[in-house]
C-alpha cells in the first residue's frame, strides 16, 4: 500500500534527532519489546502480518506515535484479528486493569510448566537461524542485468517502496529465494527469488539529491527486464 | 480530516485526553524546521495527563499474563538474552576480527553467514550481508518503511534509526544526514544507502582506523562503534 | 517521532491540551478501516477541553482588528458576496443554459470564460474549463495537492471534497469512490478524473436528464446539482 | 516537495465521508476565511506563498487540522514571515485576548476610511477576473505530443505531484502562459506554457487502479518530449 509508512525521500521531517540514541526510553517500552518477542516466539502471526499491521494504522496515528506505540497498537490488532484475544474479554482488562506495568504485576498464578515453556521458547529462537529461504526457484535475472521497477499501487503489502518504482537499476547479486511479503503479510506463501538491486541515486532523485547510490532488495515480481524484447 | 483532538478510536474505550508521560523521557527536543508551527512531539514535557494509550497496552499486558500467552520470567529472559548476549559488541568483534585478519575479513564481505559462524554468539542469527567501508566509498544502512536493523549483531536500534527524519531522508540526501552526525565526506567518496527491504540485514564494516597500527583483535574491538557499523559514523577517514 | 502528545510549538504558548470543541460539529464519523485502531478525528465530540488552536486564532484577528488589516465589516461583505453572489447556483444557470442552447455549449466548451460573459455574476472570475459528461464520459473534479475548487461558479467546497480520503482516492480509485456516492457507472464508460494543479478551474457539464424534456432554461436549473458539476453525482444516466 | 500534501494515490484515509457537505461547520471557520479573503485582497502574501505554508506544516499538523484549522495556521506563518506582525505583538494578543470570537470583538474603533477601503478591496476582487497568465512565450509542445513527466523531488514548492512523475503522459491541450508556482512561492514571479496532459490510468498505477484516464496541468518545465532526440 501507499501509506505514510513508505517514507523514504519524503521532506518535511526535519532533522534527525542525533542525541535522542537509546533503544528504550522507559520500563513500559521494554515491556512492549518483551512482550512482542514472546509472541512472535509463539508464532501467533508473522513478521509480515505484523509490519502491516502497522502500516494499516490511520496516517495521523501512525505518523504521530512511537516506534513502541506503533508495536503496542499493532499486537493489540493482530491479537484481536486472530481470534487470540477478544473484544469482550479486552475491555474487561481494560476496564479491570488497575493501572500497573507488567512488571508489577503478581505472576505467581502462571502454570509453572508454561513459563518453562515459554522460557524455552525464548532460548530456541536464540538458538535458531533465521529461516526465510525456500527451496532454490531459477532466478529471471543475472548480477549485472538491466531492470526496470514496476509501478504497481497494491492495496495490500509490499516492500516495494515507492521511491524506487519506474526507475532502472541494475542487479547488484541475486539474494536467493525468498518468502514474498506481499503474499505473506495476507497470510500466503510464496517464494520467489530475491535481488539486491543498485540504483544510482541520479536515476532515483534527478539532481534532488547529494547521494551516489541506493542498494534495495527486491523480489522477482517488483521488476521487469529493462530493455523488454 | 476535521480535528485535533488525539483519541484513540476504540468502540469501548473512549478517553479523553491522554499526552506522553513527560517525565518518562529524557530528552526534550522539538523539530523546528525554521517555521513556527511544528507538531512537537512530547519528549519530556511532563503534563501530568493520562496517557490512554500506555494504560491501554498495560491492561493487554495483563490480560496476555492471565490466558498464560506471556509471563513475566520469560520476558525477563528476553530481556536479559538482549542485554548480555546481543549487541553492538558481537559486531565490534566480528570488525575487529576483519581488520586483524584478511582472510577472515574476505570471507565475512562474501558470505557473512558463513564468517560468523566462527563465534559463539548466542543469537538467533539473521541473513548477513556486511559492506566494506574504503577510502572511496562510504556506506550506510536504513529500512525505509520500518526499521529493520541488523539487532543479531548490533543490538538493538537507536531511536534516531527508527525516526521518520532517518528513515526519510538518508536515502534521498545522505550527505546532509551524515553531516547532521558529524560526518562531512569528500565529493570524491561514493555515498552507497543499504535500504534493507527484504530479510536480509546489512552492517557496514568501518574502515580501520591509522592509529590502530599493530594491536590485537582483542585490542581492536575498543575501536569500533556502533554508529560506524550503521555508517554514521566514519573511522579511518584519512586512511 | 515519539509522542501522541498534540501541542502546537510556538515558542510562547505552550497549553498543554486542547481538543476540538466538540458542539461546534454536527456530524460524528469515525474513519474505520475495518480494523481498531485508528486515529479518530474529533467530530461531535463534546470534549469540554480548550481548543488552543481556534482560540490562537481569534487572538490573532483580534490583533488584526487592532491593526486595522481587517474590519468585521469588510468581512461580513466578504461573507455576504459569497453567500449571495456565489454559489452552485451560477453554475446551474449555466448548465442550464448549455442543455438549452447548442450554441452557448459548443462556446461553454471551447472557451468557458467567454461563455461566462453572458452572465452578470458579481465574482472574481477564475479561469474555467468545462468538460463534458455523455453516455460513454464521466468527468470529476479534483485537488489532489491542496482543495483547488470553481468557487467563482459553485461556490464553496463542501468538506468532503477537502478531505484527505477525496483527494487521496479519487484519481486512482474513481469508481469505487463514485460508488461511495452512489454512482455507479459501466465498463463501458470512460471515468476522467481532472485533478486542478493551476489557477485553471474545472467544472462538469452533467448529462441533460431525459425527464427534462421541453423545459426551458429557468426550469431546466432546478435540475442541477452542485455534486453533478463536481462530478460525484451522474445526470441523465439513462440518456 | 515530497511532503503529506502530495497525497494522491494513497492508501490509508478510508471511506471519503460523503454526508460532511457543508461549507463550514461554524462561525470559527466563517471568520478565518474572511480574514484569509480580507489579507489576500490586500496582497500580503500570494496563493503560491500560502499553499506552500501549509504545506511547510510538521505531516501530523498537517494531516490531522481541518481545512479552516490549516487556513488560519498558515496565515499566522506568513503574517509572522512577512513581518506584517511580529511574535512579541502575537504573544501580546494572545496573553491579552478574552477569548472571543471574531464577530463579537468591538469593532468601533476602526477608522471609517480603512473600513471603506478594505470593503472596496473586496468588491474590487469580486469584480476583477483572475489574473495569472502572462505574455505568451513559444511553447515546446502542441497537443498531441507525447512526454514523459521529469522525475524531481524540489524540496521547495512544487505542483508536479509524485504521482505523475516519470509517467508518459499526451499534450491535451495548450493552456497558455502562465505564473511557474515553483518560483512564484518563493517570491519570484516566472512564466512558462502550460499544459493540461492527460494520462492514461494504467500508465499511473498499472493494473491498481478501476479509472480510465487522469487530465492534470503541468508547466513546461516539469516535462520532457516522451522520446527525446
Amino acid at each position: 500500500m501507499n501509506g505514510v509508512h513508505d517514507m523514504g525521500g519524503m521532506h518535511g521531517f526535519g532533522p534527525v534527532d542525533v542525541d535522542d540514541d537509546a533503544a528504550f526510553h522507559d520500563e513500559w517500552e521494554k515491556a512492549v519489546f518483551g512482550v512482542e518477542k514472546l509472541l512472535r516466539y509463539q508464532s501467533i502471526y508473522g513478521v509480515d502480518e505484523k509490519r502491516h499491521a502497522l502500516e494499516r494504522f490511520d496516517p495521523v496515528t501512525y505518523l504521530d506515535s512511537s516506534y513502541f506505540e506503533r508495536w503496542a497498537l499493532g499486537s493489540e490488532t493482530l491479537l484481536l484479528e486472530t481470534g487470540t484475544i477478544t473484544e469482550d474479554e479486552l475491555s474487561a482488562a481494560i476496564e479491570a486493569h488497575d493501572g500497573s506495568g507488567l512488571f508489577e504485576l503478581d505472576d505467581s498464578e502462571t502454570d509453572r510448566d508454561r513459563v518453562d515453556e515459554l522460557v524455552e521458547l525464548v532460548h530456541e529462537a536464540f538458538r535458531s537461524d533465521a529461516s526465510f529461504e525456500r527451496d532454490p526457484v531459477e532466478p529471471q535475472f543475472d548480477a549485472g542485468d538491466a531492470i526496470v521497477v514496476r509501478n504497481d499501487h497494491p492495496a495490500g503489502h509490499t516492500r516495494c517502496p515507492r521511491y524506487v518504482r519506474r526507475a532502472r537499476g541494475t542487479i547488484h547479486e541475486v539474494q536467493g529465494t525468498h518468502v514474498v511479503p506481499d503474499e505473506a503479510a495476507h497470510g500466503t506463501e510464496v517464494a520467489e527469488p530475491l535481488y539486491s538491486v543498485r540504483f544510482e541515486a541520479t536515476e532515483l532523485w534527478n539532481d534532488d539529491t547529494d547521494g551516489d547510490a541506493v542498494y534495495i532488495d527486491l523480489w522477482e515480481r517488483y521488476l521487469n527486464p529493462a530493455d523488454p524484447e | 480530516m476535521n480535528g485535533r483532538d488525539e483519541r484513540l478510536k476504540h468502540e469501548h474505550i473512549m478517553e479523553d485526553e491522554h499526552t506522553r508521560d513527560g517525565d518518562e523521557y529524557s530528552n526534550d527536543h522539538g523539530h523546528e524546521h525554521g517555521h513556527s508551527h511544528v507538531h512537537e512531539h512530547g519528549h519530556g514535557h511532563d503534563t501530568g495527563e493520562p496517557d490512554e494509550l500506555k494504560s491501554r497496552a498495560r491492561a493487554l499486558q495483563s490480560l496476555l499474563l492471565e490466558k498464560e500467552l506471556i509471563s513475566i520470567e520469560a520476558i525477563n529472559e528476553v530481556l536479559a538474552l538482549f542485554e548480555t548476549e546481543v549487541g553492538p559488541m558481537n559486531g565490534a568483534r566480528v570488525v575487529a576480527r576483519a581488520w586483524a585478519d584478511p582472510d577472515f575479513k574476505q570471507l565475512l564481505l562474501e558470505d557473512a553467514n558463513e564468517a560468523l559462524d566462527e563465534f559463539d554468539f548466542e543469537i538467533g542469527e539473521q541473513h548477513l550481508t556486511v559492506v566494506e567501508n574504503t577510502p572511496k566509498t562510504h556506506n550506510a544502512v536504513v529500512c525505509t518503511l520500518c526499521s529493520c536493523y541488523p539487532w543479531s549483531i548490533l543490538g538493538l536500534p537507536p531511536t534516531w534509526y527508527k525516526s521518520p527524519q532517518y528513515r526519510s531522508r538518508i536515502v534521498r540526501e545522505p550527505r546532509t544526514v551524515l553531516s547532521e552526525f558529524g560526518v562531512e565526506l569528500g565529493s570524491d567518496v561514493e555515498v552507497q544507502i543499504w535500504d534493507a527491504s527484504s530479510e536480509i540485514r546489512y552492517m557496514v564494516l568501518p574502515q580501520r582506523p591509522p592509529e590502530t597500527d599493530g594491536l590485537d583483535e582483542d585490542e581492536l574491538v575498543e575501536h569500533v562503534t556502533r554508529d560506524a557499523m550503521i555508517g554514521v559514523e566514519r573511522l579511518g577517514a584519512d586512511v
